[in-house]
């Protein structure tokens, strides 16, 4: 697999065809879903229309722990098979995983104010998405804080791999120590326990999200193979002999 | 793309083939090669900023070649290196510096241990400097001790740049002697120098031979910034 | 062995002669604690109340502060090179890296610890658990902290990268820190926090030689 | 005056492309208010009252953090004795230094200063006079810690010698900084706390680049 | 006891009296004495450690003499001194570096400073490097540089540690002619070398005939670690 996308030109040419079926699922998920999680689905006995809050702040907290692991897993393949398609990869997605994760701990905190009468207590599942903020924050800090390139995204790359033990405190915390977040009940051993009128919307949402983060990524990509091919060119042309030099 | 780490080889001699250099983006040098065999010494000559200290670097596994592979000899023991700097703790005497590399890097042996380190000090005319700090040392000084520590080191393969750096006469001339005891006992050596002819007998690699002729950067239709083969 | 032996006796040997990052760490500990008593006049109830946090929280930042040094003069004055061109296996060399560090910052701060406890009208069993929670605690955040250090190695902006590289994986310490602490004056049970302090200090034993030692390989110039 | 511009910008923008310093100051300001609100798991009563002193003692430590790097470079690197042997007036060179010093670690302290203010509930009145003190106090402590660092240049324990040197003298700095803070909250009146900050001031800027100078001239190896 | 920091004397002449050097409590060298005119090159020769460096010191006025006393030529303007190390900021780039020592040290002028450093850049190659950080300079190159900062500055001393360290020999080439051109235009230069047969017409300071024949410390009949005549 990764030695068939190994060539930038095939990478482009597959990414360039998946991008509008992409856009349209994305649209069609959020569409879809927005339809049913604010007119079909009815408010909660206990917490009203403020439940409808869920729609946003689950599927962006699985999206944020989701694409955490993706950055950790393709990094480990860069590493390991010392391709650097890993590590474009990670890059790339990092910014969209960072947005996953301020829209979860703005609107957890919205929905705290609302349910809980506090907008942020010092609990395991909250301080830990908090870290992974954090991780997100210095991966994307320490990757761009070498002139060489290439050595960025290795210690990066090495950062996310560490930083995944993070991803099943986070997942298993509201387990492990009594809080006051909400235990897992869709994605939890022994099926789901949330009624079909509230999951309907939550999974469209959710599909929505992964669909806008894929293209997303692929942009970003693209984007970036692009650049790398213009300052190659640049830097071929311009230069004669020792030359000018280029800080990345 | 291939592990361009140094691997041990099957050979009892040092290969490099086909050795590409990118710092900064700018390819330094391009298809290099040579092989050195016990006894032997290269000399790795040319103008400043040529890539002499890269070459050394990528030989020693420190930082990977762009493209190409070195194989090391069987059986090297260690590596010993010796860059520019000298690599001293202002802190640390003289005596501790050495005592410490040679159990870091000398023989197992306690006893074989402290005769290197003897060895080491007659050679260098450190005797005297045993009980000062490294601070406290002049340049030619220091630059005495770190071959020194080289000199402890049970390695077979000596890097060195630039070696008699700051060194007096007499401190040339001490080194010249632990190279030739080194070489004598089948020891090899690359060194860095920009005064070729005070060696005889060893073979000079002249790097500009294989300067990049024009700056080659990322290929864009690959995916590093490496030069040469690709998967 | 005897290498990791020679390392560490090195290592500790040159940091006790140079004095500078105990005292620096032992100081800055004392210093902050005496700052604030000043700053509020020696206002004394409040200072109890504040007393675990204060520590802990003084604590973490003293450990982080001597954190960017651990290899950084060896990554400089090229012996990272030499250790790198070593046989010693480099998970090893960071092993004694992180010992003698701990030993010269760390244990120094647990010696202090109970003098400023007493200083903040801290109780028998406060005292106690507080010199728990940082034997516990502060092994694991120099271990952290030389994945930090390593991983930003050549890196532009090198100290503040560690601290925003290290932090998120303090806090659970620090959380769990002063929970022993808090838990003890007040009289509870404080088995929950000094087992997860425990189980981060095996953790970090584990991993964090292998993430160091990777991250120095790749930070060889 | 070329000179002394020449020098300033020099300082300014390397430290700035550095920017470890200037981040490391700042961080550890906010790091610290943060991982205290941390540490009292957003007790927000007695954050507030601890507001004042946090900040100062905090605004304190983070200027001392940076010190010891203010001729230390210059020092090892050998441009000290570029300086020494120039014809600009050593106490020039060290106005220029404590000036980009404060450029870079002072005035971003400042900067961020309020919105710690406002994250621990300060009112409108304390937030306007703890930015005003500290602009009045953070160049006073530069211009101490100059004579410290010139004094402890290439001493055995240069930085935590810097600390004991400094210290007594900012203390009083510290005492009429929170001075003019808790006043202010408290509705009463600042003037004096003030005025004693611009005394301290004006005495600093007239005897620091004569001592750090004279101090300077001793260490040159 | 009087000032032993050098003064500026009525002659046009670099005059050195009597001078002792202790250091860490070992007489170096005592009673050296030499006088250099305009147009004169002094080079200090001698073994590692026997106080070539601290005699450059000690005539920079960086460090005063146990005894004796410097007298600088009238007008010298500033000393240029160039140690061992290079003393170049890791992040300032190398035009950087040149513009900020020649508005420190160069001609007030701003005209005449942009042409000292162009010329200065041209004298040792640097112009390809100038928008390079010094931190990716190879040895050679920071040297370079070094020895550029010396030339845009407009002293009529140089005093210099081996400013040849590192050099390929094309650099060497460079600074020799730097040399000739200060010298011609009646400057003088204090060279500390290892390399004294390299520059003809040079006077040559053999350290080692001042050498403290017997270690001396301090005198217990006086207050400080002093050598010689005391008031
Ligand atoms: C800033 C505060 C909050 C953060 C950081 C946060 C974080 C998270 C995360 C990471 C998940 C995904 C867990 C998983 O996949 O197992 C999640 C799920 C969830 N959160 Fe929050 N949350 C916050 C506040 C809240 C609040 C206030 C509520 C409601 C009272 C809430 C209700 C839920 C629910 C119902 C789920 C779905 C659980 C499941 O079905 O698996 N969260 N939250
Ligand atoms: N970290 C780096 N990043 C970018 N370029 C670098 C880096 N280090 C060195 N270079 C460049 O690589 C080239 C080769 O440097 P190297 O130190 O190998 O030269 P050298 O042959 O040893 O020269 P010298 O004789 O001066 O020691 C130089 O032109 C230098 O500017
Ligand atoms: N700070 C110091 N304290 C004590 N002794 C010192 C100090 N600096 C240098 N020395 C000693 O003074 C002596 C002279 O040192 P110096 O650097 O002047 O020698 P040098 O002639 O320049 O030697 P080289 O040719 O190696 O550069 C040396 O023996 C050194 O050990
Ligand atoms: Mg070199
Ligand atoms: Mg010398």
């Amino acid at each position: 697999m990764i030695h068939f996308l190994a060539n930038p030109a095939r990478f482009m040419r597959i990414g360039a065809r998946l991008l509008p079926w992409c856009w349209a699922l994305a649209a069609l998920g959020m569409g879809a879903g927005l339809w049913f999680a604010l007119v079909v689905s009815p408010a909660d006995y206990q917490q009203g229309d403020s439940v409808r809050i869920m729609y946003i702040h689950v599927p962006s907290a699985w999206m944020a722990l989701a694409v955490y692991s993706l950055i950790a897993l393709v990094s480990a393949m860069a590493l390991v098979w010392k391709h650097p398609l890993g590590f474009l990869i990670g890059r790339a997605a990092a910014p969209l995983g960072t947005g996953f994760t301020v829209i979860c701990l703005v609107t957890g905190a919205l929905w705290g104010q609302t349910s809980w009468g506090t907008w942020w207590v010092w609990d395991a599942r909250l301080t830990s998405v908090l870290i992974l903020f954090f991780l997100y924050l210095g991966y994307m800090a320490l990757g761009s804080a070498f002139d060489d390139a290439d050595r960025g995204n290795r210690a990066a790359a090495l950062l996310a791999m560490v930083g995944f033990v993070n991803i099943p405190i986070i997942k298993f915390s509201v387990d492990w120590w009594s809080t006051l977040h909400q235990p897992a009940s869709v994605l939890r051993m022994g099926g789901s326990a949330i009624h079909p009128s509230m999951l309907t919307p939550l999974v469209l949402m959710a599909l929505g999200f992964v669909a806008y983060f894929l293209a997303l990524l692929v942009l970003r990509v693209r984007a970036e193979i692009a650049g790398r091919k213009v300052a190659a060119l640049m830097m071929a042309g311009a230069m004669g002999g020792a030359g000018e030099f280029h800080d990345n | 793309m291939t592990d361009h780490r140094p691997s041990v080889g099957r050979a009892d001699r040092l290969i490099a083939r086909d050795i590409a250099c990118i710092r900064g983006g700018r390819l330094l040098f391009a298809g290099l090669g040579f092989t050195l065999a016990p006894g032997g010494v290269m000399l790795l000559t040319g103008p400043n900023g040529i890539g002499k200290s890269s070459l050394l670097g990528i030989l020693a596994g420190l930082a990977p070649p762009a493209a190409g592979s070195v194989e090391l000899p069987t059986d090297t023991g260690r590596i010993a290196y010796l860059g520019h700097g000298d690599g001293l703790k202002p802190l640390a005497t003289v005596a501790e510096t050495l005592a410490f590399w040679a159990a870091v890097n000398g023989p197992g042996d306690p006893q074989a241990r402290r005769q290197a380190i003897e060895e080491a000090m007659e050679a260098f005319a450190l005797g005297p400097l045993a009980a000062l700090p490294c601070r406290y040392l002049s340049a030619g000084q220091r630059r005495r001790v770190a071959l020194g520590r080289v000199m402890a080191g049970a390695a077979r393969l000596w890097l060195m740049d630039e070696p008699a750096t700051a060194l007096d006469g007499a401190g040339a001339r001490a080194f010249d002697q632990a190279l030739a005891g080194h070489i004598a006992a089948g020891g090899m050596a690359v060194v860095a120098t920009h005064a070729p002819n005070a060696l005889d007998g060893a073979e000079i690699l002249e790097i500009a031979r294989f300067a990049g002729t024009a700056p080659r950067f990322a290929d864009p239709d690959t995916w590093g910034p490496s030069v040469g083969q690709d998967p | 062995m005897t290498a990791f032996c020679a390392l560490l006796a090195f290592d500790v040997r040159l940091s006790f002669r140079r004095g500078a990052d105990t005292m620096v760490v032992v100081g800055f500990f004392l210093l902050t604690v005496f700052l604030f008593s000043l700053a509020f006049r020696g206002d004394t109830a409040l200072l109890a109340r504040i007393a675990p946090g204060l520590v802990w929280v003084t604590a973490l930042l003293a450990a982080m502060l001597a954190l960017d040094r651990l290899f950084l003069a060896d990554f400089e004055d090229g012996s990272l090179d030499q250790l790198l061109l070593s046989e010693i296996p480099l998970e090893l060399v960071v092993l004694a890296k992180a010992a003698a560090h701990w030993i010269t910052t760390g244990l120094p701060l647990i010696a202090a610890a109970p003098a400023l406890a007493l200083v903040l009208n801290m109780n028998g069993a406060g005292l106690a658990h507080l010199v728990l929670s940082l034997l516990l605690g502060t092994p694991t955040l120099t271990l952290i902290g030389t994945i930090g250090a390593a991983l930003t190695l050549g890196a532009r902006r090198g100290g503040v990268l560690i601290s925003l590289l290290v932090l998120p994986l303090y806090i659970p310490v620090l959380i769990f820190g002063v929970g022993v602490v808090t838990a003890a004056i007040d009289g509870m049970d404080a088995s929950v926090p000094i087992m997860a302090l425990g189980g981060f200090l095996l953790g970090a034993l584990a991993l964090a030689p292998l993430a160091s030692a990777a991250a120095l390989r790749q930070a060889a110039r």
